[in-house]
């Protein structure tokens, strides 16, 4: 059943990734400027420049050039960097598992710290901590990541000199980063499971189920997560894209690598093939996010299974 | 609608009258009367700041907050305090015209494809919810690149980053509105679809837009304030909360009230949005219309 | 090598996993360095054929000859040198012993193949008066001249004129300096991660450093770790935070907090370039020279020494930085602020002073766009420029870009005033930035000139001897500057600063810059 | 002998008390009705009975619930579980929402044998699908492997019964058990629970504002109004001579019955909230024959006979409504 619900789901994405792929590569024609001028010798001849124009295969129309290009792409060939001078393959797999780990902590670090911090304030019935833990929700949502950052490094790092100030080496170069996501995160999780939790509890099966006798956190595991899950996977799942590409200000700040940041170098540098790959990387992965939350919740609730399939 | 049951409805007899509500409507007023004193600031930061904003004085560089300098100075020299109250300005004016920008796009988009629906509103709605998903710091950073830093492209930016937003909000309310009986009956009378577009399903889809519209200008601020910290958005010496947090982490060191101050005029005034916003929703009554969409 | 070529993407748990490996640092043998800003965004190791550089080029890659402080040459991989009267053939003889760190030697034939592996590449010019090269014996070439070139040596000398292995450069083509790079330096590459940082290790073989070393090999240090930091204030705190041992290009700003720190240490050495502001002449109101000449005496170079850069560093008169003889200029021509002669060239173009502050002629206002990049030393010196401007009536907009878009504005010959900086230490760099053969960048000015094209000519390439050489290009400044092109704001020094709790460095530094001589003596603290 | 007894009930929420002096008792194999408008206070009842008032913030302030002659609201929480499925039974008024949707049929129900009577999970299906069969479920082996939302509301409100039987209660509590279902079905379900008090000898307590359910099934009734027990008593009694205005004024409406509205057509007024409950006889305000009297003090039960009523005037004897 599950099998069936996810094989559509994927041929659903196939048009969509058509268009998305299309959008993607249109994008770069809007940027202003051109990279083979930054390729070119300064005072080359026109001569040369077509030369240059001609071995990127940056004269053919533009719809022989998407066909060649999502020809590649299928085939995991992902073309020379213009500037960077190097396959794109390269600098995506340089790049992606600083996004990957970093994504993928503070991913961790939300979903259980905000659930926690949701499923406290929903089911303890504590005023100061329900108040706390709104707070904690309002600030995360609100604060600009970049600030943040700053004020953890100041503390954290220039202060304390706990953790390093910048540079993607060894954990404790990701403590401060993935606090920094994490901390949005968190309140994002929390703001979500808590809602969630306050309306399944209002839910008339849960007073039966405490009519059966079961004990409070036997209905918090085994009944009220599941539904307090529903949309917290949803929302994560949403997230992927946002997680990877949104990484962007923090890696600035703390001066990581990963693919925001290459994209927005590559954005600088006009350097087509590499714009082109991350976008189409992030795209990837918000289609992905898409697709398991979907997934997810088809495998977790069986009305969704039934109505979409 | 949830079925109302035994719980539910002694649940919400006795929220009602808790001091909760009363409490919450206090947050509403203090957070509401902070923006408005915050707009009243902004219009009139040239009689309100004690200095020239852009006016430079190396010798008094990164002073910390005293007198005369109540926030201190900053690595030129100038007024942090009369910088934060014209960066209110640019911050303000920037987000909110973004957000109206993008909710005028948003509805239109929104409400043609959730009225004609079809291919039409399929095009629409796969780009959109691509975008949607989308972190909103990366499309404006794409569209700055296009068409280069500077303030009108940070506008158009925060408008396009937020496009998606309104859009799929707008289609759920016409959608949900179109199955009502009221507007059937219409349709079936054969009025034109200008018309009923018009006259029967915005004004009831427009509520719930407003409220979100509002609560966005709060995250626009935020994304200025980023895309400002990149240097991408007001230039110097225009003072934007943003960019006058972009001089680095240094200045974290050398003088962090350079820093600090503009990050707290974010935070404070994000969060007084966002209070406010709840506020409105509660007021409203349409937090189950906002769901799901 | 850690930077293998990967065609395909690794599966994801692969690189999660590979992302770890580095935390296995910090060991006392091995020191991390943050490259300056000027030297960010190298992306490749390959001296022949790479635009851009970085020093830890330098520890790859041995010369011919070195340059020392004082500009005198010194004898690297080149034991001596002999030049004939007319300049037409130059004979080396080359170290014998050496090897490339891929075990071939260093001999003639390396040499002949190197120095023909130019032709074609961006840094041809460097070679470009080397007719042909003979391989006299094993361990002598003669390079046979077209026409005489008194600045050979210094080309030589240059961090483009590292000596690759031929087997290697040949054998990986485009990859050279990217997958791997090898020369006879006392340093290898280990890994390379383009934008990140560069981790080198010591080659054991090396015994063969020149006298600006007082340790001639192999290196002190086993390993040396190249960050690129993208924020100069970044790299300050991790220096002062125990996150880096070496800091490469200290920003003036900081200079007077580091030094008050006890265990930062500050090496201050002449600098290389100089920031100026040039003036686009093609774009009105700067079509008309009485504005430029105008605009260069508004700018107030000793005020900005001392209150921008707290004294550190010199104010710039003109092109050059002055340990360069072609600096030496008639007084008369160098820049100098005189805001009252500036306001009355002013008038005269018809830019009549406005009630509001800026200057109007025929109702429209003295406004001006100024372009600069995104680094924290320019858009702090920008904005002083701006507010300078601002005195004499100009009203500046300042726009930052990044240094990729900024270049597509030249060339689209959008900007009318910029700031930027340069960090050459040759007269020919005249040339680079006025020859119009390359407007719009690097020839920022806009300036195509008959008279200007035939003096850079002269210079370029007639000067038989140094003392023509230095006439020649004396006069083309002079007439570069009597066009009021372009506006010289600040000499920086080059700021070393370095954890003296960790490592010592050399003191005095020799060389004209702090790079593979100076990190051959780097020693760990005892 | 009586399995439950309430005496003088009173439950506050904060400073307000929806509920004072509700009394009552209910024996083996005796069905007891308790009657009453939405929002007099029988959910809230049922409530206390189970000990779920802290789940929506209540609290019990007086009087006492006897469970075989023990006072539960002296009872610690964790010997409370034990009774609540285990000796006494929920049955909600809802069943389209009374089944967690996410789970199957079977281990739902499964859950109260495992719980309570300490069976395996194979003993407790095997429990289920008797008891499933024994509700008239049919291929009650397949139903265990459904989800809530594949079934009607009737056979979710079996499944609902199936599990408040599951572990043998003594006592049943019903809280309107048919008002989400259809005509037919709602009859059905009345006719089981009839049969199950008979044949298994249960103490049910039926909540319902259905007086024509009341008149089929019950051997007692206890009529609520705005909090309070308004009179009490035998059904027959009840019916043949109600001496409560409001009792009246139900019986009054049986002809028309009173599906889909929970409202009283018969008279005049809505039934106050509890933010408003008036001073004296609750009912007075709508009371046709209210006297000043009524407004100033609450009534005392007079006992007549096999009931009795809370009014000011029911010695008087009021005629049987037409």
């Amino acid at each position: 059943m599950i099998l069936r619900y996810t094989a559509q789901r994927l041929l659903m994405l196939i048009p969509v990734s058509f268009s998305i792929s299309v959008v993607i590569f249109m994008i770069v024609y809007l940027l202003p400027g051109d990279p083979i001028d930054n390729l070119l010798r300064v005072g080359s001849s026109p001569e040369d420049r077509a030369e240059l124009v001609a071995q990127y295969g940056l004269d053919r129309s533009l719809v022989v050039q998407y066909f060649v290009w999502i020809g590649n792409m299928f085939q995991g060939e992902f073309g020379q960097a213009i500037v960077l001078r190097r396959p794109v393959a390269d600098l995506i797999a340089q790049n992606l598992p600083y996004s990957l780990t970093l994504g993928g902590l503070a991913f961790l670090f939300s979903s259980t710290v905000g659930m926690a911090l949701g499923t406290l304030s929903a089911m303890v019935r504590n005023p100061v901590l329900d108040r706390f833990v709104r707070g904690f929700i309002l600030l995360g949502s609100t604060v600009p990541g970049f600030w943040l950052a700053l004020l953890l490094i100041l503390f954290f790092s220039v202060n304390l000199g706990w953790f390093p100030v910048s540079g993607a080496r060894g954990w404790e170069s990701l403590v401060l980063p993935v606090l920094t996501i994490g901390f949005g995160g968190v309140a994002l999780v929390a703001r979500v499971t808590r809602v969630a939790l306050l309306d399944v509890q209002r839910e008339d099966f849960v007073t039966l189920l405490h009519a059966k006798g079961l004990s409070s956190g036997a209905i918090l595991f085994r009944h009220l997560m599941p539904h307090a899950l529903l949309p917290v996977v949803t929302i994560l799942a949403l997230r992927i894209g946002w997680i990877l590409g949104g990484a962007v200000t923090v890696e600035f700040v703390f001066g990581r690598p990963g693919l925001g940041s290459l994209l927005i170098r590559a954005l600088g540098q006009r350097d087509y093939p590499v714009v082109q790959a991350c976008l189409l990387m992030l795209a990837l992965a918000v289609m992905l996010g898409t697709l398991i939350g979907d997934v997810a919740q088809a495998a977790m609730d069986p009305r969704i299974r039934e109505k979409k399939s | 609608m949830k079925t109302s049951s035994m719980t539910a409805r002694t649940l919400d007899a006795f929220a009602r009258m808790s001091i909760g509500r009363a409490f919450a409507s206090g947050i509403g007023m203090v957070a509401g009367g902070f923006l408005v004193l915050l707009v009243l600031v902004a219009i009139f930061a040239p009689w309100i700041a004690p200095f020239d904003y852009a006016a430079q004085n190396l010798m008094n560089a990164n002073a910390p907050p005293g007198w005369p300098h109540l926030l201190g100075t900053d690595e030129f020299g100038r007024d942090v305090l009369s910088r934060v109250i014209f960066g209110a300005r640019t911050s303000l004016s920037v987000s909110a015209t973004a957000i109206a920008i993008s909710m005028a796009a948003g509805m239109t988009l929104g409400a043609a494809a959730g009225y004609f629906g079809g291919f039409f509103e399929r095009a629409v709605m796969t780009v959109v919810d691509l975008t949607w998903s989308f972190p909103d710091i990366l499309i404006a950073l794409i569209f700055v690149a296009i068409i280069g830093p500077g303030l009108t492209s940070t506008t158009f930016a925060i408008a396009i980053a937020y496009l998606a937003q309104f859009t799929r909000l707008t289609r759920a309310q016409i959608v949900r509105l179109k199955r009502e009986t009221f507007i059937e009956a219409t349709i079936n009378l054969g009025a034109k679809p200008s018309h009923i577009l018009l006259r029967h399903l915005m004004p009831n889809a427009i509520a719930p837009v407003i409220v979100v519209g509002m609560l966005a200008i709060g995250d626009g601020i935020v994304l200025e304030a980023t895309l400002g910290f990149f240097g991408l958005g007001a230039q110097p010496p225009t003072p934007s909360w943003g960019a006058m947090m972009s001089s680095g982490t240094a200045q974290l060191f050398l003088s962090p009230w350079v820093i600090i101050f503009p990050g707290v005029a974010v935070a404070v005034t994000v969060i007084a949005v966002n209070l406010f916003g709840d506020e409105l929703i509660r007021a409203l009554d349409i937090r189950d219309r906002l769901r799901g969409s | 090598m850690h930077y293998s070529s990967k065609s395909k993407l690794l599966s994801g748990s692969a690189i999660v996993a590979g992302a770890f490996l580095f935390s296995a640092a910090a060991m006392a043998q091995d020191v991390t360095v943050a490259f300056s800003a000027s030297e960010l965004g190298a992306t490749a190791y390959n001296p022949v054929a790479a635009s851009k550089l970085n020093t830890a080029t330098s520890l790859i890659f041995d010369r011919l000859v070195e340059q020392d402080a004082d500009q005198s040459f010194h004898p690297h991989l080149a034991t001596s040198w002999e030049e004939t009267p007319d300049g037409m053939a130059w004979t080396f003889s080359l170290l014998d012993g050496v090897t490339f760190h891929d075990d071939t030697p260093f001999n003639a034939a390396a040499v002949q193949f190197w120095i023909a592996s130019y032709e074609g590449t961006e840094n041809e010019y460097l070679v470009e008066a080397i007719g042909s090269v003979d391989v006299i014996d094993d361990l002598t070439v003669r390079f046979n001249m077209d026409r005489p070139e008194p600045n050979l040596l210094y080309n030589l000398a240059s961090a483009f004129m590292g000596i690759p292995s031929p087997t290697a450069y040949a054998a990986l083509g485009d990859d050279f300096g990217v997958t791997a790079a090898v020369g006879t330096g006392p340093y290898r590459l280990e890994s390379f991660e383009i934008g990140l940082q560069t981790v080198l290790t010591r080659n054991d073989d090396h015994t063969w450093g020149s006298d600006l070393s007082e340790n001639t090999g192999p290196g002190h240090i086993e390993t040396f770790t190249f960050r690129e930091i993208p924020d100069q204030s970044t790299a300050f705190l991790e220096l002062r935070t125990g996150g880096i041992e070496l800091l490469l290009g200290v920003p003036t700003d900081f200079l007077q907090i580091l030094q008050a720190e006890q265990n930062i240490e500050i090496i201050q050495m002449p600098g290389t370039g100089i920031s100026y502001m040039p003036i686009n002449v093609t774009a009105a109101p700067f079509d008309d020279i009485r504005v430029r000449q105008a605009t260069g005496m508004a700018i107030d170079q000793d005020g900005i020494v001392a209150a921008v850069y707290n004294g550190v560093g010199a104010p710039a008169r003109n092109f050059l930085i002055s340990s360069l003889p072609e600096a030496n200029v008639d007084p008369d021509l160098n820049v100098t602020y005189n805001p009252t002669r500036a306001g009355e060239l002013l008038d005269e173009a018809g830019w009549m002073m406005g009630g509001d502050g800026v200057r109007v002629r025929d109702g429209e206002r003295l406004s001006v766009d100024l372009f600069t990049e995104n680094s924290t030393e320019f858009t702090r010196l920008t904005q002083v420029v701006q507010a300078q401007l601002g005195e004499i009536g100009m009203e500046a907009t300042i726009t930052v870009f990044d240094s990729s878009t900024i270049r597509d504005e030249y060339r689209r010959n959008a900007h009318q005033l910029a700031v930027r900086g340069y960090d050459w230490n040759n007269s020919d760099i005249l040339d680079w930035f006025f020859s119009g053969n390359r407007l719009g960048y690097p020839n920022v000015s806009m300036w195509e000139d008959a008279e200007g094209q035939r003096l850079n000519d002269i210079a370029m390439t007639e000067s038989a001897t140094a003392a023509e050489r230095i006439a020649n290009f004396t006069t083309y400044h002079e007439y570069v500057l009597s066009q009021h092109l372009f506006v010289p704001i600040y000499q920086p020094t080059q700021n070393i600063a370095f954890n003296s709790d960790a490592i010592t460095v050399p003191d005095p530094v020799r060389g004209s810059r702090f790079r593979g001589q100076s990190f051959l003596d780097i020693q760990v603290a005892e | 002998m009586s399995m439950l007894e309430v005496r003088d009930l009173g439950v506050a929420f904060g400073a307000v008390q929806p509920l004072s002096d509700v009394s009552f008792s209910v024996g083996k194999g005796e069905t007891l009705g308790l009657v009453g408008e939405s929002g007099s206070g029988k959910s809230l009842t049922a409530m206390s009975v189970m000990g779920l008032l802290p789940l929506i913030g209540g609290r019990i302030t007086a009087g006492a619930v006897e469970f075989d002659g023990q006072d539960l609201t002296k009872l610690p929480e964790k010997a409370y579980r034990k009774l609540r499925g285990g000796r006494i039974g929920l049955i909600t008024q809802n069943p389209m929402t009374s089944l967690d949707p996410l789970q199957k049929i079977g281990p739902q129900v499964d859950a109260v044998a495992v719980l309570h009577l300490r069976m395996t999970r194979a003993e407790a299906r095997a429990r289920t699908v008797e008891i499933l069969g024994t509700l008239r479920i049919p291929e009650p082996a397949l139903i265990c492997e459904r989800y809530p939302h594949q079934m009607s509301g009737g056979m979710k409100q079996r499944i609902v019964i199936a599990m408040a039987l599951a572990a043998n209660p003594a006592v049943l509590i019903a809280d309107e058990p048919t008002t989400a279902l259809d005509v037919t079905v709602q009859a059905q379900i009345i006719r089981l629970l009839d049969d199950l008090v008979k044949s298994r000898d249960l103490a049910l307590v039926l909540i319902t504002h259905d007086m024509s359910v009341v008149a089929q099934v019950c051997d007692k009734v206890v009529v609520m109004y705005a909090g309070r027990a308004v009179e009490r008593g035998s059904v027959e009694a009840i019916f043949e001579r109600p001496r409560h205005p409001y009792t009246q004024a139900l019986i009054g409406c049986i002809p028309r019955g009173l599906e889909g509205t929970e409202r009283l057509t018969g008279i005049e007024g809505t039934v106050p909230t509890v933010m408003n409950y008036p001073s004296g006889c609750p009912f007075h305000p709508r009371c046709p024959r209210a006297e000043p009297i009524c407004a100033r003090e609450v009534p005392a039960f007079s006992t007549g006979g096999d009931s009795a009523a809370a009014c000011h005037f029911a010695e008087v004897g009021h005629a049987k409504p037409a």
